[in-house]
């Protein structure tokens, strides 16, 4: 059973790893073509039938070139930096459950590494960790610009983590659990039961903090061109900087499966739809959103985003919650 | 005088008798040609003053097309000049077009815009003339050209062969002259610092360049149009200009042409004056062979012996001399007095004979008590030749002759130290007459003169009369001698001398002299020269021959053809003509010569073409005295040529005239206007 | 001097002058197509005329004399619609090809419709065939041609072949060679350079570039001392080279006239020449070894003035024949003409009325003599005599008589000379000796100078001097200068120009040879070791490329050449020199302290005459009236006159058997006009139809030249411009004529047939 | 309008007009209704509507560039070709030198010389591109329609001097055939008949 148990687990790992990673990969790709279209244009179209093999060929690119470190960059955190948002962006994906159980050859498997009863917490924790990952990258290369785009990296990413802890708060109140199979199954009654309906601002709030912790447009300011080149990533290269890609990738699958799972009614099977599938349909639409947001709309300015922050979103996510207490209490 | 005519635009009148009878006509005021020929009459004349049509059907642009042709024939002397070139080219290019039938109206646009540019701004007058009548074409007969133009048909005759179109150029000088020499052409040989073509411009109708452009009277000078601005152009010393040249750079000898090669046929000629002369060489030049006969030891007749050494070196004239010995089949015989028995053997072998012996025998003055006998009496032409035949060739004078007249035989020439000259006469020989005897140191030369000093020098030149003056001749005018007082010895003394008076007519004719009564006076002289005028002896004619003689005693010929009433023998010169100038002996003997260069071939007595026009030209008369000038400026002064000091030439045969110098020559040049004119008739 | 108006301005215009002439002088534009300054107006444009008050019509500006007051106008519409209709009659087929024509860009006609608007034509003529002729350098394209006669004129009045004419025919006229099938003339090529279009154009350099492209360095002829100005015009020899290359040479035609030499031999630039440090070094050990230096005068004077400095400070003996012997002659001609030079121009012999040569063939020895001669017979009628044992047809309609004199006997002719043009005082200043020596009949009979020639000279003086005439020049060549008598000779000449009318001029023979009489002091003798400067030496420096070490070419050099004028003219350098200098090699002997040659221009010697002026200074252009303005002329110092008599004539010398003169066929002076690509032939023995007669040759027969103990093997040709004798030319460095010709130019050969 | 007069009308499209710019809101009062104001209009949501139609409307402008290609304007003035006469095959160049002498980066040189008919005719044609500016001049002032602009803008190569030789830009002999008559600027319009004026050439 234990070394069952092990086995299991460390195929699931394997399994989120390889294959959130060929997601991210596949995400650009469909990002690129939604971009383009939505621009009147093509998108890749030469690396395999219309270009589906893009990915494959940045894929080798980045593998193949150089890895390069600047002459006064902090050789070691440099070079560490790429690895912690990589690794915490997976390391979050462990205590999301992706699927309903199903089972292979009597074997029943959860699709979730480790169902902790504090799934949630752990989530938006070792996501926060994440911000390691370009603080350090950016104040080891050396460079000004990296230096900035690192600021701004702890800045958006600790003020918007206020945002999502109270935007969440709200739902956790009302399921009163903190493992996300809970907030699933608390959904599983269809449509109706979804908590969106309850929680509305939570989800909004979640929805456009979660822009601001992937780092997406209109919150894009980390590596903002105009401004301050490539922010962090800058004097990054090669594998190191696609670390840093992954990360910001595979953390916009972790947002989309948080809100389905915590919004959207989760893995529950929607109509005839199975629950698997209806799940993947709510993260796909979820990685369309922000791809869609990108096409349509401008980014603002780091006051804005300040602003928008503190002004804003958590005061009305303090009320929020202070409103779901009292309803609560009635 | 005056010719009935159709249509005519000549100069300032203009007579339209379109749609008129015949009868009605009206008389044109112009001599025109209206019979070109014995035989033809003409249609239509047209020139550079205008047109004149003598018919109803003429064919007035093919007329037209024909004189701007003839523009181009001409202008192949020419082509200097932008405006001419291509503007005469245009002209016939264009009305070529029109008669064809192939014209448009924008042609006609073009000619009268080419036409006034060449008005305005051609080099010479044929180019700016040649326009006029053609605008008369386009402004009068704009019917015609509009039925052409419209119908696109050819002009009626355009392709009549039957109607001949003949053309001559000339100019008022060459009208003037007698021989017709190309005046503006030599001039302009000048003009260009091309000699050789200014001499080659004169040989065409003048092989006696050097002479001419000496002792020639130039006739010419009078005609000139620069008259009509300022003063004529000194065309004579011009012509000797070209003539110096050839000797100065020893390019013997620039001929116009080549010569033809001979063709066998021979001709006598007698007389080896400037007529003999000219013959000879215009035959030699058709291919005819000639021999010259001369009674004198030396060549050149008159000239030789008569004209004095300071007016005419016999080294230039024996370069023209040499000029036509130069050509083939000239062979000079000198020294044989051809007898009537010579002539008749004359005219079994030869082809023609040229009869050109000019007038030597000096007439009398006819004074009482004249006799050829007086010692002292001394005919000018045998005065001449004793003087001449030893200043030029070192020929002494016979001792009997220079006894006759009381003179020293013991020199060589006539030495007139210490004797009174008296000369009777006013032309160029008594001129001669009287410079010689200046120069053979005569102690007192004097001329009686009938008439005045205006008349002697119209007879002459102006330079020589005033020459002589001041050379220390007395000239005694309105005078004559009445009686020639000898001695006991014969030996002249003195002479009983008339004096008249002008007293104008009456009737408007022309003064008479009137003799003074009473202002008789004897006049001590030791030698008397009669040159009043010369006659011709004609002694070696056969009486057999009964050739006609004129009323002056000399050979009648028609004076076209110069052909005497005996069928191959010709007659030029003063024995034609009566004492007249070189450069009229020289035109007739060419015309003869080129009658008889036909004649030879062909038995036949023609004129060509060109010579029918020189004859109507000349009685048409280029020369318009009233005309305008436009584009010349005014105010250039005639240039002339250096003199020899009085006292220099006084004692000395050198010649007198020194010619203009180079700058003056290209100066005179200048002022040329090059009135050539071209002028057509329709026959 | 007449005053008048025009177009309102006052000018004056001097006697003779027309209005053109006026108006041009003044700056006032009048336009023309056919007007060339330096010929007779010739009329054929009509483009110059101009309105005159009170004269009906157009009057032509450019052979009217202006007379008193007369108030002209030179612009109006009328006179601007004539124009353009002349313009218009000019355009009538003229072949459309400015595309292709070399004259586009500097074309007259291009120039004149563009300023008169003529952009369209509106009439035509039927055209007609006109081939294209091929005259040796030239080419003639009779389709082109205007007709405005600039050619003709020129051919006639300043070079005197009187080659061309027209062949009237209205609009079928064009230019034909005269008298001739094919042009055969002296090639000087200034009928193309007048051409106003593209009609006569040269062969070598047709449609190998285009106007515009050129540029345009003013510069001196260095063939011959007339030293003509001129443009070299350059451009890069092709795409693949950038090497510029001279293309052609152009003339200021409206007041100068080069020859052919100057312009078709202009490619003489030593090409080879590289900084070769080795040979540089050798010189400079050969410099300090030599006791000599050899040089002839195709150098500037600013080199003659280093050379002469290196003989200051080293003591060299300075080598140049012909110019020793001319420096000889001038001292002499000095010592008795009071003057230490001589003072005829060229534009002196243009104005002349009676002209005497002797001792030159000049229609090759300086062609810029005998235009200015053929410019005085044609515009004065003047006497030109020439004394010369060679018979020159070339000057037969310049040349009013000719004295054929025995080989030798120039000091024969010059006595007899001195005879008729001086006064007693000249006689009695030549001294007793001379005199009693003077026996005119002998004289005359060695000479076969018939006495009655030389009353015949004197009877031609007489009659020019009753025609007012005013200036008499005698002019002097390079057979004196060599003739063993030369100083005799030169004393003569003295005389002539002290005691009588005319003045002397005596050529320098080569193209600086008077700058290195006035610059060098000279020497007689060469020493042990010596070093050539384009002269064969022990050690030789050659512009020619064939020495031990290269120098420049005058093409390639700045400085300047005194001329025959006595002017002290500037070059320019036409094209990149890469080797050494002979300053560098003075600057290495501590001789030279100036970076650059020309720095020295302002050092020549002041006592002979040369001005203290910077060579950036020198004027080198023409105004536009014609006055020449290039350099400076040379200051004429007094000389003290020398008291000794002159030395009797001695028997004349017999030159009997064989003779041959030595001068160059027209169209070369030196190896440098050979080396020139267009100029290039063979040396041959040049003889006339008569001497080939005499000796029974053949032309093309090859023949041996024998003298003492030397032989030239050389070829024979017929030269049709000399009427008899025979000439060799040093031209060509193969063959080795110096040999032949120790002194005198002519000398005493046997020759045969190989 | 006339004559050059047309050309100095420099509003070519009829279509464009002025946008209004509302009043940049002054007081926090202001600012607030205009975020109702556009929170209210759901502006956010326009933005998004229109990309997503754009993507479900599916109009794509892309060209596939090489593998499609635009058509070209015959004013287009990319690299010079060098044309030959249609029936001869001869080189229309005479060499005249006119476009040496306008090109205003001077970068054209011709040799020429005269050849065994007596044409003048070009030995070598170069343009330098690496300064050409591609102004047009020397087409325009071609007065042989030899040098026009081509359609060939695809000039890469690895050295400069490999696109600067006549043979690069003439016509080849065999390709005669498809030489167009009127393939770029420089060359005339096909009306260009009607406009020239004709020379009265009456023979």
């Amino acid at each position: 059973m234990e070394s069952a148990f092990v086995i299991e687990t460390i195929i699931k790992i394997l399994v989120v790893l390889g294959l959130f990673s060929a997601l991210a990969g596949f995400a650009t790709y469909v990002e690129r073509k939604v971009l383009a279209f939505m621009q009147r244009r093509l998108g890749p179209m030469h690396v395999g039938p219309w270009g589906l093999l893009q990915v494959l060929a940045d894929g080798i690119k980045l593998f193949t070139k150089e890895d390069f470190i600047p002459q006064g960059a902090n050789r070691i955190i440099f070079m560490i930096a790429p690895v912690i948002t990589a690794a915490s962006a997976f390391i979050a994906m462990a205590a999301i459950p992706m699927f309903p159980e199903f089972t292979i050859g009597g074997y029943t498997v959860r699709p979730i590494i480790s169902d902790i009863n504090v799934g949630l917490l752990f989530v938006l924790g070792v996501m926060a960790i994440g911000l390691y990952g370009p603080l350090l990258a950016g104040m080891a290369s050396g460079n000004k610009w990296s230096l900035l785009g690192a600021a701004r990296t702890a800045v958006q990413f600790l003020s918007y983590e206020v945002v999502t802890g109270l935007s969440v708060l709200a739902p956790v109140m009302i399921v009163g659990s903190l493992s996300l199979i809970d907030f699933n199954n608390y959904q599983a009654g269809g449509i109706s039961n979804w908590l969106v309906w309850k929680q509305p601002v939570a989800f909004i709030l979640f929805l456009i903090a979660g822009f601001a912790e992937t780092n997406r447009t209109p919150f894009d300011l980390l590596e903002h061109e105009a401004e301050v080149i490539s922010g962090y990533a800058t004097e990054y290269s090669g594998m190191r900087w696609g670390m840093f890609f992954i990360g910001e990738y595979a953390n916009m699958f972790t947002i989309g499966f948080l809100a389905s799972l915590i919004f959207l009614g989760g893995f529950n099977d929607l109509g005839f739809i199975p629950g698997a599938i209806a799940i993947l349909l709510k993260v796909f639409f979820f990685i369309f959103l922000f791809i869609w947001a990108r096409a349509s709309w401008p980014h603002i300015r780091p006051d804005q985003l300040m602003w928008l922050c503190w002004k804003v979103l958590m005061p009305i996510a303090v009320i929020n919650v202070v409103i779901t207490g009292i309803v609560m209490m009635f | 005088m005056g010719s009935k005519v159709y249509f005519s635009t000549w100069k300032d009148e203009f007579i339209d008798n379109r749609g008129k009878p015949r009868e009605e006509w009206a008389e044109s005021n112009y001599n025109f040609p209206v019979q070109y020929n014995a035989d033809i009459e003409s249609k239509a004349f047209i020139g550079w003053a205008g047109l004149a049509l003598f018919d109803e059907d003429v064919d007035v642009i093919k007329l037209a097309t024909e004189y701007a042709y003839q523009y181009q024939v001409y202008s192949e002397a020419c082509g200097r000049c932008a405006p001419g070139r291509w503007g005469g080219r245009i002209l016939y290019d264009l009305f070529d077009k029109i008669a064809r039938g192939e014209g448009e109206w924008g042609d006609v646009e073009h000619l009268k815009e080419v036409s006034s540019t060449m008005i305005e701004t051609s080099k010479c007058e044929i180019g700016k003339t040649v326009p006029k009548p053609l605008l008369d074409v386009l402004n009068y007969f704009e019917d015609e050209i509009r039925e052409l133009i419209e119908q696109k048909r050819p002009s009626k005759y355009y392709n009549d062969e039957n109607i001949n179109y003949i053309s001559k150029v000339t100019a008022p000088c060459m009208d003037a002259c007698p021989s017709h020499v190309d005046i503006p052409a030599y001039i302009e040989g000048v003009r260009d610092l091309r000699f050789d073509y200014s001499v080659q411009a004169t040989r065409k109708t003048m092989p006696l360049a050097h002479t001419c452009g000496r002792v020639c009277p130039h006739p010419c000078e009078d005609e000139c149009r620069r008259a009509n601005l300022d003063e004529p152009i000194s065309i004579m010393e011009l012509k000797r200009v070209g003539a110096d040249f050839e000797t100065d750079h020893g390019l013997f000898w620039l001929h116009p042409k080549e010569p033809k090669p001979l063709n066998g046929k021979k001709v006598a000629i007698v007389g080896a004056g400037p007529a003999g002369l000219t013959g000879a060489y215009y035959l030699a030049m058709e291919g005819v062979a000639s021999d010259v006969y001369d009674e004198l030891p030396v060549l050149g007749g008159e000239v030789a012996v008569g004209v004095p050494e300071f007016r005419m070196p016999v080294d230039k004239y024996n370069v023209d001399i040499g000029a036509v010995g130069s050509l083939e089949g000239v062979n000079f015989i000198t020294g044989k007095r051809v007898t009537a028995d010579d002539m008749r053997e004359f005219e079994k072998n030869y082809d023609a004979i040229l009869i050109a012996t000019g007038t030597r025998i000096s007439k009398k003055i006819r004074a009482k008590n004249e006799r050829e006998e007086i010692r002292g009496y001394w005919p000018a032409i045998n005065f001449l030749d004793c003087i001449n035949l030893y200043v030029k060739y070192g020929i002494p004078a016979p001792k009997e002759i220079l006894e006759k007249n009381n003179l020293p035989t013991d020199k060589p020439y006539v030495d007139l130290t210490g004797k009174t000259v008296v000369c009777v006469g006013g032309g160029f020989t008594s001129l001669d007459v009287v410079r010689c005897a200046v120069r053979a140191n005569a102690d007192k030369v004097v001329m009686l003169y009938r008439r005045d000093e205006a008349t002697i020098i119209k007879n002459t030149t102006y330079e020589e009369y005033h020459e002589a003056v001041e050379e220390g001749v007395e000239f005694i005018f309105y005078s004559a001698v009445e009686e020639i007082i000898t001695d006991e010895n014969d030996n002249l003394k003195a002479l009983k001398i008339n004096r008249f008076e002008l007293v104008p007519d009456p009737d408007g004719g022309r003064p008479q002299l009137k003799k003074i009564e009473g202002a008789d006076f004897v006049m001590e002289c030791d030698i008397l020269v009669p040159a009043v005028s010369q006659s011709a002896d004609l002694s070696h004619l056969p009486p057999e021959w009964e050739i006609e003689l004129t009323s002056w005693g000399t050979i009648k010929t028609d004076g076209k053809t110069y052909m005497s009433s005996r069928k191959g023998v010709f007659a030029a010169g003063d024995c034609e003509y009566g004492p007249m100038t070189i450069v009229n002996a020289v035109g007739q003997a060419k015309r003869a010569a080129s009658v008889m260069s036909r004649y030879v071939q062909s038995g036949e007595i023609t004129l060509t073409d060109e010579e029918i026009m020189e004859d109507h030209l000349r009685s048409l008369k280029v020369y318009d005295k009233k005309e305008k000038i436009r584009g010349w400026m005014p105010g250039l002064p005639r240039q002339k040529g250096e003199i020899l000091s009085v006292e220099e030439r006084k004692h000395s045969y050198l010649e007198v005239n020194l010619g203009l110098t180079q700058e003056q020559a290209v100066a005179e040049a200048e002022r040329c206007m090059r009135c050539y004119y071209i002028a057509m008739v329709a026959v | 001097m007449v005053k008048f108006y025009i177009d309102g301005k006052e000018v004056v215009a001097n006697r003779g002058e027309t209005i053109l002439q006026v108006a041009r002088r003044e700056g006032i534009y009048i336009p023309t197509m056919c007007y060339l300054s330096k010929v007779k107006p010739i009329e054929s444009c009509r483009l110059c005329v101009v309105e005159v008050e009170g004269v009906e019509g157009f009057v032509l500006s450019c052979q009217t004399p202006a007379t008193p007051d007369a108030r002209i106008t030179t612009d109006s519409k009328e006179l601007y619609e004539h124009r353009q209709n002349i313009m218009k009659l000019y355009d009538v087929n003229h072949p459309l090809e400015c595309g292709v024509c070399d004259k586009s860009g500097e074309c007259d006609l291009q120039n004149k419709n563009l300023e008169f608007r003529v952009d369209s034509q509106e009439f035509s003529a039927r055209d007609q065939y006109r081939p294209i002729q091929d005259w040796n350098y030239l080419q003639y394209d009779p389709s082109l041609c205007i007709l405005c006669e600039k050619c003709v004129h020129v051919c006639n009045e300043v070079i005197g072949d009187d080659a061309i004419e027209i062949e009237y025919g209205g609009y079928k006229s064009r230019i034909i060679p005269k008298d001739a099938e094919t042009l055969d003339c002296t090639w000087c090529g200034e009928c193309v350079a007048v051409c106003p279009v593209g009609a006569f154009i040269s062969k070598d350099f047709k449609y190998s570039a285009n106007a515009w492209e050129l540029d345009r360095i003013p510069a001196a002829c260095a063939h011959c001392s007339a030293s003509c100005h001129l443009y070299y015009e350059t451009k890069h020899s092709s795409i693949e080279n950038p090497e510029p290359k001279i293309y052609r040479v152009k003339n200021e035609f409206e007041f100068e006239t080069l020859c052919g030499a100057g312009r078709f031999g202009f490619d003489f630039e030593n090409r080879e020449a590289k900084k070769d440090e080795e040979a540089f070094k050798r010189a400079i050990e050969a410099f300090k070894r030599a006791d000599t230096i050899k040089f002839t005068s195709f150098i500037t004077n600013e080199e003659a003035l280093l050379l002469q400095k290196m003989k200051e400070r080293f003591g060299y003996r300075l080598v140049n024949d012909e110019a020793r012997a001319y420096q000889r002659f001038l001292e002499n001609f000095s010592q008795y003409s009071g003057k230490s030079l001589y003072t005829p121009s060229l534009y002196d012999i243009e104005d002349s009325d009676f002209i005497i040569l002797m001792g030159s063939f000049i229609s090759s020895d300086n062609p810029a003599v005998r235009y200015a001669m053929t410019v005085s017979q044609k515009r004065h009628r003047s006497e030109i005599v020439n004394f010369h044992p060679v018979e020159d047809d070339l000057l037969k309609p310049v040349v009013t008589k000719f004295v054929k004199h025995e080989v030798g006997s120039e000091e024969a002719a010059l006595s007899m000379l001195v005879d008729i043009l001086c006064d007693e005082d000249a006689k009695k200043r030549a001294g007793k000796e001379w005199l009693e020596s003077f026996d005119i009949g002998y004289l005359s009979a060695e000479s076969n100078i018939g006495e009655e020639e030389i009353e015949d000279i004197l009877k031609r003086l007489k009659m020019k001097k009753r025609r007012g005439a005013k200036r008499f020049t005698l002019i002097l060549g390079e057979d004196l200068y060599t003739h063993p008598r030369a100083e005799n000779l030169a004393k003569l000449a003295g005389l002539v120009d002290r005691f009588s009318e005319f003045d002397v001029m005596l050529i320098p023979p080569k193209t600086n040879t008077l700058g290195v009489a006035l610059i060098c002091d000279l020497d007689e003798e060469e020493g042990e070791f010596s070093i050539g400067y384009n002269q064969k030496g022990d050690f030789t420096l050659s512009a020619l490329g064939d020495g031990d070490l290269d120098m420049p070419a005058l093409n390639q050099q700045e400085g300047t050449f005194t001329n025959i004028d006595r002017r002290v003219v500037p070059t320019n350098v036409a094209l990149p020199y890469e080797g050494y200098v002979l300053n560098d090699i003075a600057k290495e002997l501590g001789v030279s302290d100036k970076e650059y040659t020309i720095e020295y221009t302002k050092e020549l010697p002041k006592e002979k005459g040369y001005k203290e002026i910077e060579f950036d200074e020198l004027d080198n252009e023409f105004l536009n009236d014609g006055t020449e303005k290039r350099g400076y002329e040379l200051e004429i110092k007094k000389v003290n006159l020398s008291r000794k008599n002159i030395e009797p004539i001695e028997e004349l010398p017999e030159f009997n058997g064989t003779v041959i003169y030595r001068c160059e066929p027209v169209l070369q002076f030196s190896p440098f006009t050979n080396k020139a690509h267009q100029l290039r032939t063979k040396g041959k023995l040049y003889a006339s139809e008569t001497f080939l007669n005499d000796l029974g040759l053949k032309e093309g027969d090859k023949v041996n030249i024998q003298k003492d103990n030397i032989t030239i093997s050389i070829e024979v040709e017929r030269d049709g411009f000399i009427a008899s004798g025979a000439y060799l030319g040093r031209f060509d460095k193969n063959i080795d004529t110096e040999s032949l010709f120790k002194d005198y130019r002519f000398t005493e050969v046997k020759i045969q047939k190989v | 309008m006339n004559g050059l007069e047309q050309f100095k009308d420099r509003n070519v499209s009829q279509n464009y007009y002025r946008v209004k710019i509302e009043p940049y809101p002054k007081t926090p009062w202001e600012r607030f209704k205009r975020v109702v104001r556009r929170s209210l209009r759901l502006e956010l949501f326009v933005g998004l509507k229109i990309t997503l139609m754009e993507m479900l409307r599916f109009k794509i402008h892309t060209i596939q560039y090489p593998k499609e290609k635009l058509p070209i304007s015959p004013r287009y003035r990319a690299v010079h070709k060098l044309l030959r006469l249609l029936e001869s095959g001869n080189e229309r160049c005479i060499g005249c030198g006119l476009c040496e002498k306008i090109c205003i980066s001077n970068c054209i040189r011709i040799d020429t010389r005269p050849d065994e008919n007596g044409r003048k005719i070009p030995t070598e044609y170069t343009i330098n591109f690496g300064r050409c500016i591609f102004c047009g001049y020397c087409a325009e002032v071609c007065p042989e329609l030899a040098i026009v602009h081509g359609q060939d803008y695809e000039h890469a190569s690895e050295q400069r001097a490999q696109f600067a030789l006549k043979e690069d830009m003439l016509t080849p002999l065999d390709k005669l055939k498809e030489q167009k008559e009127y393939p770029g600027f420089g060359a005339p319009t096909p009306a260009a008949d009607k406009l020239i004026k004709k020379t009265p050439l009456a023979y």
